[in-house]
Parts: C-alpha cells; structure tokens; sequence
C-alpha cells in the first residue's frame, strides 16, 4: 500500500482537481514556484502554468475577493491565506461576504470556493503566527470548516472541499504535514460532516482533531497497557459537526475529553462539551474535560511554547480526572 | 457623442423610474412599511442610469448600501425589488436581504453590500473569471467617496489593474460618508487622482450630467471590453435625502440647506428633461404619459409586494447551507 | 432617584472622563455631529470641540490603530466601531496587535485603550448588521470584553473600561438604548470580572447578556406565580469572566440555562455552559441549556427576524426542560 | 548635504554592527539556536541606519518582521535583541516575542510586526498622539514593498495625511515579496507614485546609498517635525539572504544568481567605506578595530544570551493579562 505525506496527498488532489477541471484555479501569496506557506503546491505551476497558479500581492481581502467574484460567475477557485493568522486581514470577506451570500441572496447563488489555510502553534513562529482562529469560522453561520488529520483524510476531503457547493474553509496543520499513511491512487471523496472513528474503545471518549488526534492515539496506546480503552474519534468536519457519532460513544463511555488546539475560551472544545452537556447529560458519569492552547497568546520561547501546545501530557491528565476510581 | 432618440428617452425614463421609486420608499419607510436601513439615491440617478444603459445584460455590477438605482438601470423590476423590501417571499432574495442585500443574478447584479467597500474586491474577482473564461464582458462596480478610503479600495483597484481586468470602477462622490465630507476624509480636490496608484485612467465627471456620465462610462467600458483594463470613474453628486430615510431633516444638522438647494436647481432628472424638450426630442404629453406609466408600475408594485406572503420560518434553516442532493 | 437611559448613562460617563482627564478623546465615524452610529456621543463636539471628538474616514483599521498609536505612546482613546459587523473590517488591529501587544512585547507597554461597539439583532437591519461577533474576542487571549445590560452598568463599566490598563472592548447592544434606570449622579466604576446577581432565586439559574438579562427577569417574574424561583445573574464582563459566582448558583440550584445573543456554535453560552459542565458537574442535576442567536444568518423579514432573535419564548422553553419534574 | 566626520564614522560602524548581527543570527538559525522565523536585513543596511541616523531618542520608529536593523539603528543592544532571539528572559520582550515581536519601548522602537503592514495603521495613530500632544516628535514607519498592497497601507497613510501627521514612511523596496516582484504586484516603476493618492510627496531613492539615504531621511523628517506632515519615502535595494533564514539557497529558485551578485557588488557598505578612505576620512586601522569592536560585542553578546536563563512558565499567564494593583 502507497504511503505519501499529508502534503503530498493534499498536492494529489489539487493536482487531480486542476488537471480534470478547467474551472478549479489556485491563487494566494506565492503559490507558484514557492509551492505558497507550506509548500503544499510546490511544483504546480509546471504543469499548470501561471493561468491557474496565481501568485497574489499581499492582500488578503483581495485574495478572497478573487475567490468570490469568481465562485460567483462560474468557476471553482481555490485560494490560500497563507497562516491563519492573516484571515483577521480579510475577516470581512469571509465572515460578511463568503459566509453570508447564499442566504442573503436568497439562495440565488452558490459560492462554491475553497480558502485553503494552515493552523498550529509550531517552531517558535510567536503569537502573530501561531493563532488557531477557526472558532470565528464555526461562530459564523454558512462556511463548512474542514480539518483533517490523516493523509487519506486530506485528499478525500480536500476533493470533496472543491466538490461541495457551499464556501469551504480547509485548515491544516502546521505539524502534520510530515505524516506519513496509506492514500489510494484513485479519486475518492470523504463526506462532509461524517466523524471518523480512529480508534475504538470502551472506558472514556476523546474527540481530537488534527495534530492531537496522534497524540490522543499515542496516549490510548499506552492506556490499553493499564487496562484503560479509549475510543478516539476525529470530527474531521468542525461543522456541520457529526454529533452523532460523539453522542453514541458518550452514551457507551460516558465519560468526555475533546482535544483541539483552539484556545479554550470559545473554542471548538467548548462546542462539543456544551452539546454533550445539553443533549447527553444523562449518559454522562464524569465531567467533560476540555483541552486547547491556553487562553494568552502564544509565547516564542522554545521551552515555554512545548508548555503552551496542548499535547499528551494534558491527555493522560484529563484521563486521570475522568477515568472510573 | 451620438445618442439615438431611443435610448434618449430610456435615460429619462429610468431616472424617472428611479427617482420614482426611491422617493416612494422614503415615504413608506416613513409611514412604517419598510424596516431597516433603506439610503434613498434621490439626485444621483444620472450615474447609475448613465452607467448601465452602456452595459449589455450579461454584464455584472457590484452595488452599494444605496443600491435601488443601480438595480432599476440594471433590469431590477419594480414589484420583486419592493416585494423584498417588505419582507416578502416573492422579493428578489425571498425577503432574506432587503434593501442592503438586493442581488438579482440573472441580471448580472451581484449584489448590494451592507459593508462599505464591500463589492470592490469581489468586482476584481469577477473581472479576473471573466479573462479567465475568456468572455467579453465586463463588470462595474459602484462605491462612494465614503468607499474610497477602506482598505477594500485599494487592494481590489490594485489586483484588477495587475490582472488587467475588465472592471469599471465608479466612485458616486455625493460629497458625503454620513456626515463627513470627501474633502475632509481625504484631503483630494479630486478623488480619481488614486486611479495613478494603480497604473490606471481616472476621470472626474459632473454626475449630474446624464450626457457626461453616459460619454465617460462607454469610453471606460469598451476600453475594459477591448482587454485595455480598468478604469476609475469619479462622478461629483449630491443627495438630496437623509444618509438613510429614517435620519432627522435631510441630514440638515451636518450640512447647509443652502447647498442642498443649489444642488436641486442641479437636478439631473429635470436637467435633461428640459434638454429633450428643447431639442424637439420629446413632448410634454409624452413626459406625462411616462410619468403616468411608472406611476402605475410603482402602485403595481405596491399591490404585488402587499399581497405577497411572508416568507415560511423553516426557510431560515434551509437557506443556511446547501445540501448535498 | 434620578433615572436615566442606557444612552444617556453612555454620553454621562464618556463626558465625564473628557472633562477630567485631557489623554482621553474619542475618535470614530461621524462621532461628532451625528453622535456615532448609535447617537452617544450627541452633544459633546459642542463642549470638547474636534480636538477631543475625532471624526473618522471609512477606515476601520486606522481607526484601531489611532486608538493603538495613541495608547501607546501616553493617551487613553476610546475608539467607536460602528457596529461589530465591522470588527471584521480591523480584526487584525484587534486580534493581532491590540490584544496581544502587551503580551508579545514581555509587558513593555501597555495598551489602555477602549473599542465601543454595538452588538444585536433589531429592526431589520439584515445579515450584515446583525452580527454578534464578540467570540471571536472571547477566543483571542488579551482583551477585556464588557457586555452592561442596565444603565447603572453601562455607566459605571464604561469608566471602568477607560481607567483599566488592558485594552477593552465594550459592547453596547442596539434593542437596550433606551431602557431607563437609577444611576447616581457622582463619579463610580464597577469592577472587571465581577458578575451581577439581577434576582435571587432557589431553582434554576440564569445566566443572561445585555437585551436578554430583561427577558430573562420578565419571565422569572411570571414563574414565581408558578411556584419557580429563578436566579438571573448578568456576567457583565464577559473576560474575564466571574465563574464564581455563576458556579455558586449553580451549586445552589443544579439548574442552568445560558442566554446570550452570539450565535450558538462556539459562542459565549458554550463557554459558560462547558465551564460547568467541566467544574461543576457534580452538582447538576438536569443539562444545561444554551439559548443563543440560531445558527443560521439574520433573515430580514420582519416576521422571520422575530424568530430569529432569541427572547422569553426560548426562555421559557428552556425552562420547561430543565425544571424539576 | 554637510555630514561631520563622526557621523560619517557612525553611519558606517552602524551599518556593519547590523551586517554582523544579521549575518551572526543567520548563522546560528542555520545551527538550530534560533527557532521561528528569521528575516535577515544583509545589503540593506543603509536604510534603517540613514533614516534613524536623522532621529532623536525620544521619537518613535515601527518595524517589520525584517526588523533587526531598525533596531539596531534606534539603539537596540545586540545583548538584548540576541537574548530574544534565543528566547531568555533578559531579552527586550523577556523572550515572549522573538524577531518578529521585537521592541523596545524605552528607544522608541514600538515593535517588529509579524504582520506585513501591521505597523502602519499604528504609525498614523502615533503620529496623531504626538501632534495631540503637542511635543515636536516624529515617528518613522518602516513597511516593504509587500506592504504596500496591504490594506492598512491605504488606510495608514490617508489617516496620517488628512491629521497632517509627522508620520515618516518608509518603504524598503528590495524587489521581492518573498517570491513576488514589486512590479509584478503592483504594476508600478516606482512604489512612491502613490504618496499621491494621499497629497503627501513621495520620493524614490537609491536605498543603497547610504548618503542620499540621509538626505532624503532628513528632509522628510525636519519636515515632518516642522509639521507640514507626511512624507512617503521609497528606498530601492535587495536582500542578500533567503526570504526568511530557512529559505533554500539564499532565495535563487525564484531570483536570478545573475542579479543577487550584480546587486553584491552595490553593498551599501563598501561603497560608503571606500568613499570615507577615498576621501580620508577613515583610515584601514581605523575599520579593523571597528570590525574587532563589533565582533566582540557579538560574542559578548552571545555568551549573555547563552548564560542567560530562559523565563519561567508562569510569565505567561501573569503577561496574559495586567491585574489591578
Ligand atoms: C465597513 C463599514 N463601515 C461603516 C459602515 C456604516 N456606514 C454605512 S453607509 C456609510 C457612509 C457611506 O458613505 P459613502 O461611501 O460616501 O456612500 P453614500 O452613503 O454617501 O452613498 C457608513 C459609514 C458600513 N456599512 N460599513
Ligand atoms: C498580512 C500578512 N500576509 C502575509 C504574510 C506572510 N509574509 C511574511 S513576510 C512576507 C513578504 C513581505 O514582503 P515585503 O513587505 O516586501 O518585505 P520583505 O520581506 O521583502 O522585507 C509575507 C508574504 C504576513 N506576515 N502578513
Ligand atoms: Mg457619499
Ligand atoms: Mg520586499
């Protein structure tokens, strides 16, 4: 079985999507030779030429305004804020403009784009360059927020981020872009709002996303040796959010942790926590516990910023205060 | 420049329907009939009339929270504009958008904005998909002096002019953001100057001057049509109303009613009307009969807006995202 | 007792630290004559004159950094946001330099400064002006965010928000202007992060925002005929927020509902409700409800908004669900 | 323009204190001491020292995430800076900020920005603080050519005008934002052509000429502090390194080899040193013990920054936030 990069799957589909369809284009801040922020589409603009691989300037409500004007006549664009940190530069064509135009319009139209960007706090990039801003993209109606963790998982939903009519917001992850699994040759999609099981287990729950879906496997790895089964569960879509599946494994653990780097204050840990609180409250036997970065900003010293990612070492504490005494 | 006697008669008309149907609205907001924030475009209707009869229907605009007259020259028709401003399920955007939301696709209009500003990056993005799809349209995009100094101006005019593309900017300098007047707000005599930060021509135009306006758009639309790129068009005007219809006595706590006066013996409607009448081009009879015929256009209006439903609550819900058929 | 309007309390508060401290000005769009999006400051160009009453270009972000520059380098500006759909307009002003210098600078500098903005659904303003967009300044670590519901409140938290050193956000909300009530003429702050016990009660607690702080007391008022006592505690600082005393109730009651305007996905009632979910737990005796903005984007129709904005009926509803079979 | 001989020997030592450091650090970043993103100033030196050279101590500069010499020309110690960079509590922001955060408040450095063009937004209100307060400050805003297609540009430099600001900006064209050309992102010959959008004059001069830099630098300043208001100031040179310190091969897969070493042989500070001995205005000794100062003040400053300790956890939570005294 192939194995290839999480960025090497995310290339896969955006090779794929702009080889089979003459609509589908890519702009953002030097996406072209420098393959854009990660690297993602490094190699592109070879095959595809500077039509369809568009370097941008640095404006980022112009890049999504791009990706608007030209969702609204007709094509499929792909454009990319380079880090997260920068959609606060253009937060009102996102939040305003791209979330709400369907509905304000009455559903006259479709603004089938993609805004492809990066989240994660990693290498000492400070606070300006370690923001995990998506709750403001799950707070506003209208966007469908993908965040996959897994190589197969990013090229089947990034397929189905092109595919899908409605404006999508793709996070990825500053520190997974390395990982390494099984992603077929084949086109293949995977659904919105569909949650993953990546592992099953009995005793406790954990939803994870992104980099803390490997450190909750990690660490339920190592519970298994003491007797404790955890079941990890990946949204994968942020919203719509597949509650679903979250509830069932309450109702069969009854006992909650969510891991996602987010800051806690209003942040994605505090979504899934406030549903099971509301709609799984009798199945409950222990307090959720929310994980998430800390709430103050991200600090650039290395020795500190290990202290602020959230990552096993808060997983395994969260088990202890969850698990069955 | 040539224009033929019909379309002589169409300016009038169209400023006539305008005028007509905004000076109707400000009486029905008055009374309590249409909610919201509803700008009345009174005075200004030489631009938008000017402007879009040089436009073929597959041509886009971009319209502005003062956007009743851009949507009438465009093709707007009375009764589904209306409908939508009371609400009703038979308006343009299912009483979803109002008057700050009023699109009609199958026009070509894209949209009122809400956000000042908010149209201009998106008119680039359009401007961009139609060079890349190789079409001969082109795409206006409305905005006033308050427009100018968001940063949506300048990285919208800076994209469109890197990519050549056929956009018409127009600037409705109306010498007021709210209160604060385009001179104080910029420090420019004229605000076209900003067209050289983008290597692009701008022009400063009486807007009152449906001839001027009509002469300066062609020679900027079929410059954007022949692949020559954009241009800003700055167009000096005036309100004759309140910033929005509910502001106390015309907006006369901020500016003089000596200006306001001198500006209504500049009134494009009747300017031009005294024009045709000289020239022979028209009889009163025929300014009577047309006057007589919007009128009833505007009472249909009423009539088809009044008996139409509200929209069904559930339509909130389903308006909130495209699923998947 | 004098009585006085939320306004009233507002323009009181904001007169009173122009006239005693010369660092403070107030600068934002048509603050001056028009007295800001939400007439406020009516009146005090009159007695401070334009050194003081700064109005503003349609430039959202220079009207954050004025406000930046200024606190840094000795003054104490209050800067007005029109309304919060805006704060899209400088979210990076905000996100990554307001909030944050402080922090990213090792406590160098501080930044005294004060964002005022509107909140709220109302009126038909439509989607773009209906946004309750203060999450996202509940998940960005290094703001102060204010949320008063009475007069007395609004008063004394905004003298609170210009004597604080951290940089705030206040946040008025659009449906409570005009509310009245008892606030002593002389000088008095209300401190940060100290929650208000609205009503007393023994059954259920309600934590409510703003607008719904009244809806919640009118509906507490009718349940006592029914024999349920109800607590209504107003957070008043949103960040930080007064856990304390939100978890004594709830200790008390082991009955919570959430009722605050943002939307309901990631938005300030799943903090609240997670925060107990996590450290209260044991003392719940039935879920937790949220009540909040549906999460959908505001309709405009008139019927469809009233539906739309979150009040008694969902109160009472939620009511229903949590009270002792 | 008349220089005395000891500025003459300061403008030189200055320029090769900022060529060590920046050559030093980037060595280090190379050997993994220095995590983050690292942004070197190498062949552009003549800037930040030409322009700070005009300045006072008490007025105020803002930076950019290419920041060190900036910096280093307002009197930043390479000690501090140096601490910083490897994350220690005695650095300037107590090792919280890192390269793109660096500031030191006591200099008049307000802080690098990680954000392109964050700065300039918070120039303009600076520049308005100092008028308010009547002092005969001035404040230098640095931004590349990258920033100049920001947003904030447009907003920052218009809010400066219309307040006749003694705002000083200065833009550093090195051609490149990272992979993009200034002409390619803007279509302009000269970036200063848009000072007039903002009736401010606008020059362009050889950034590589340490004199002309200075000249220049002085005239907008004394005229900025005279208050006549704002200048915009466009200085053309090249960066010798990467984008940032991890860029691949010094950035040759999207620049020429060709052009990097014709602008090598533009050094801005051999041309100067050989003009200063051509003229007799410095001897060979004289630069070797310059370079030997330099060099130990380097090492000095890397034993500081070695032994120095790294801060403690808790000062993130204690900066998250100022507490009431
Ligand atoms: C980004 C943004 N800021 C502020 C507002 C509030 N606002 C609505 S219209 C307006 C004035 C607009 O002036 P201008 O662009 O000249 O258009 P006019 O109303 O004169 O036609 C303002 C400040 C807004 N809608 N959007
Ligand atoms: C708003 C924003 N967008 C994108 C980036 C990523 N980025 C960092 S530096 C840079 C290029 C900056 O170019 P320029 O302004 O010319 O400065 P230079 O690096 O050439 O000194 C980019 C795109 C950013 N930091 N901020
Ligand atoms: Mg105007
Ligand atoms: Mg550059």
């Amino acid at each position: 079985m192939r194995e290839i990069t999480v960025r090497e799957a995310l290339r896969e589909s955006l090779r794929y999507n702009l080889a089979h369809n003459d609509k589908v284009f890519l702009a953002g801040e030097d996406v072209s030779v420098v393959g854009g922020g990660m690297g993602v589409s490094k190699g592109l603009i070879d095959e595809f030429g500077e039509k369809r691989i568009v370097d941008t300037p640095i404006s980022e409500n112009a890049i999504v305004g791009l990706g608007i004007g030209a969702a609204l006549t007709g094509l499929r664009p792909v454009v990319e804020i380079m880090y997260i940190d920068f959609v606060t530069c253009c937060a009102d064509m996102i939040l305003n403009q791209m979330a709400k135009i369907h509905f304000i319009f009455g559903g006259q139209v479709k603004v089938p784009m993609v805004l492809k960007t990066v989240s994660g706090t990693s290498g000492g990039n400070a606070a300006q360059h370690s923001n995990n801003f998506y709750p403001m993209f799950l707070n506003t109606p209208g966007l469908v927020v993908m965040a996959p963790s897994t190589p197969y998982d990013s090229k089947g939903m990034f397929n189905m981020a092109i595919e899908d009519d409605n404006p999508v917001i793709f996070i990825e992850h500053k520190r997974i872009y390395n990982i390494k699994g099984h992603v077929p040759e084949d086109h293949y999609t995977v659904p919105i709002g569909v949650a993953d099981v990546k592992k099953e287990g009995q005793d406790i729950t954990i939803v994870a996303t992104q980099a803390l879906v490997y450190d909750a496997l990690s660490v339920a790895e190592d519970m298994e040796e003491e007797g404790i089964s955890i079941e990890v569960i990946d949204p994968r879509t942020l919203n719509p959010l597949d509650k679903a599946t979250i509830f069932e494994s309450v109702k069969k653990t009854g006992r909650l942790i969510i891991a996602d780097e987010s800051c806690l204050n209003c942040g994605f840990a505090s979504e899934v926590a406030s549903s099971v609180a509301e709609e799984m409250f009798d199945y409950l036997d222990a307090p959720v516990v929310r994980i998430g970065s800390p709430d103050t900003s991200a600090p650039y010293s290395h020795p500190l910023e290990l202290e602020y990612i959230p990552g096993k070492e808060e997983i395994r504490e969260a088990i202890k205060k969850v698990k069955k005494i | 420049m040539q224009i033929s006697d019909k379309n002589n008669i169409e300016l009038l008309r169209t400023m006539k329907r305008i005028r007509t149907f905004d000076e109707t609205c400000q009486k029905l907001f008055v009374a309590g009939r249409i909610p919201g924030a509803l700008h009345c475009y009174t005075g200004e209707e030489a631009i938008a009339t000017g402007v879009c009869k040089v436009l073929e229907p597959s041509d886009y605009i971009l319209s502005t929270h003062r956007g009743h007259g851009h949507l009438i020259a465009k093709g707007g028709e009375f009764k589904y504009m209306l409908a939508e401003l009371f609400g009703k399920s038979t308006g343009y955007c299912k009483g979803m958008g109002g008057s700050m939301h009023l699109a009609s696709v199958k026009h070509g209009i894209l949209g009122a904005n809400g956000i000042v500003g908010g149209g201009i990056c998106i008119a680039a993005g359009v401007g961009f998909s139609i060079k890349y799809q190789g079409t001969d349209q082109v795409v206006v995009c409305f905005f006033g002096d308050g427009g100018i100094s968001t940063g949506f101006f300048h990285e919208g005019l800076n994209l469109a002019s890197i990519h050549n593309a056929p956009v018409v900017f127009v600037c409705e300098n109306n010498l007021y953001s709210i209160s604060m007047t385009s001179k104080r707000a910029t420090g420019l005599d004229k605000l076209s100057t900003r067209a050289v930060s983008y290597n692009m021509p701008g022009e400063t135009v009486d807007g009152n001057d449906i001839l001027a306006v009509y002469e300066s758009a062609y020679n900027a639309i079929e410059r954007a049509r022949a692949g020559k790129g954009p241009t800003l068009l700055e167009y000096i005007t005036y309100r004759w109303r309140g910033h929005h219809a509910g502001e106390a006595g015309d907006g006369l706590f901020y500016r003089e009613k000596k200006e306001l006066e001198s500006w209504k013996t500049k009134d494009p409607i009747r300017r031009y009307q005294a024009l045709l009448l000289k020239e022979g081009k028209i009889t009163e009879e025929k300014i009577e009969k047309m006057e007589m015929d919007i009128q009833q256009e505007m009472d249909d209006a009423i009539e088809f807006a009044n008996n139409s439903p509200y929209p069904k609550a559930e339509s909130i819900i389903e308006l909130s995202m495209l699923k998947k058929e």
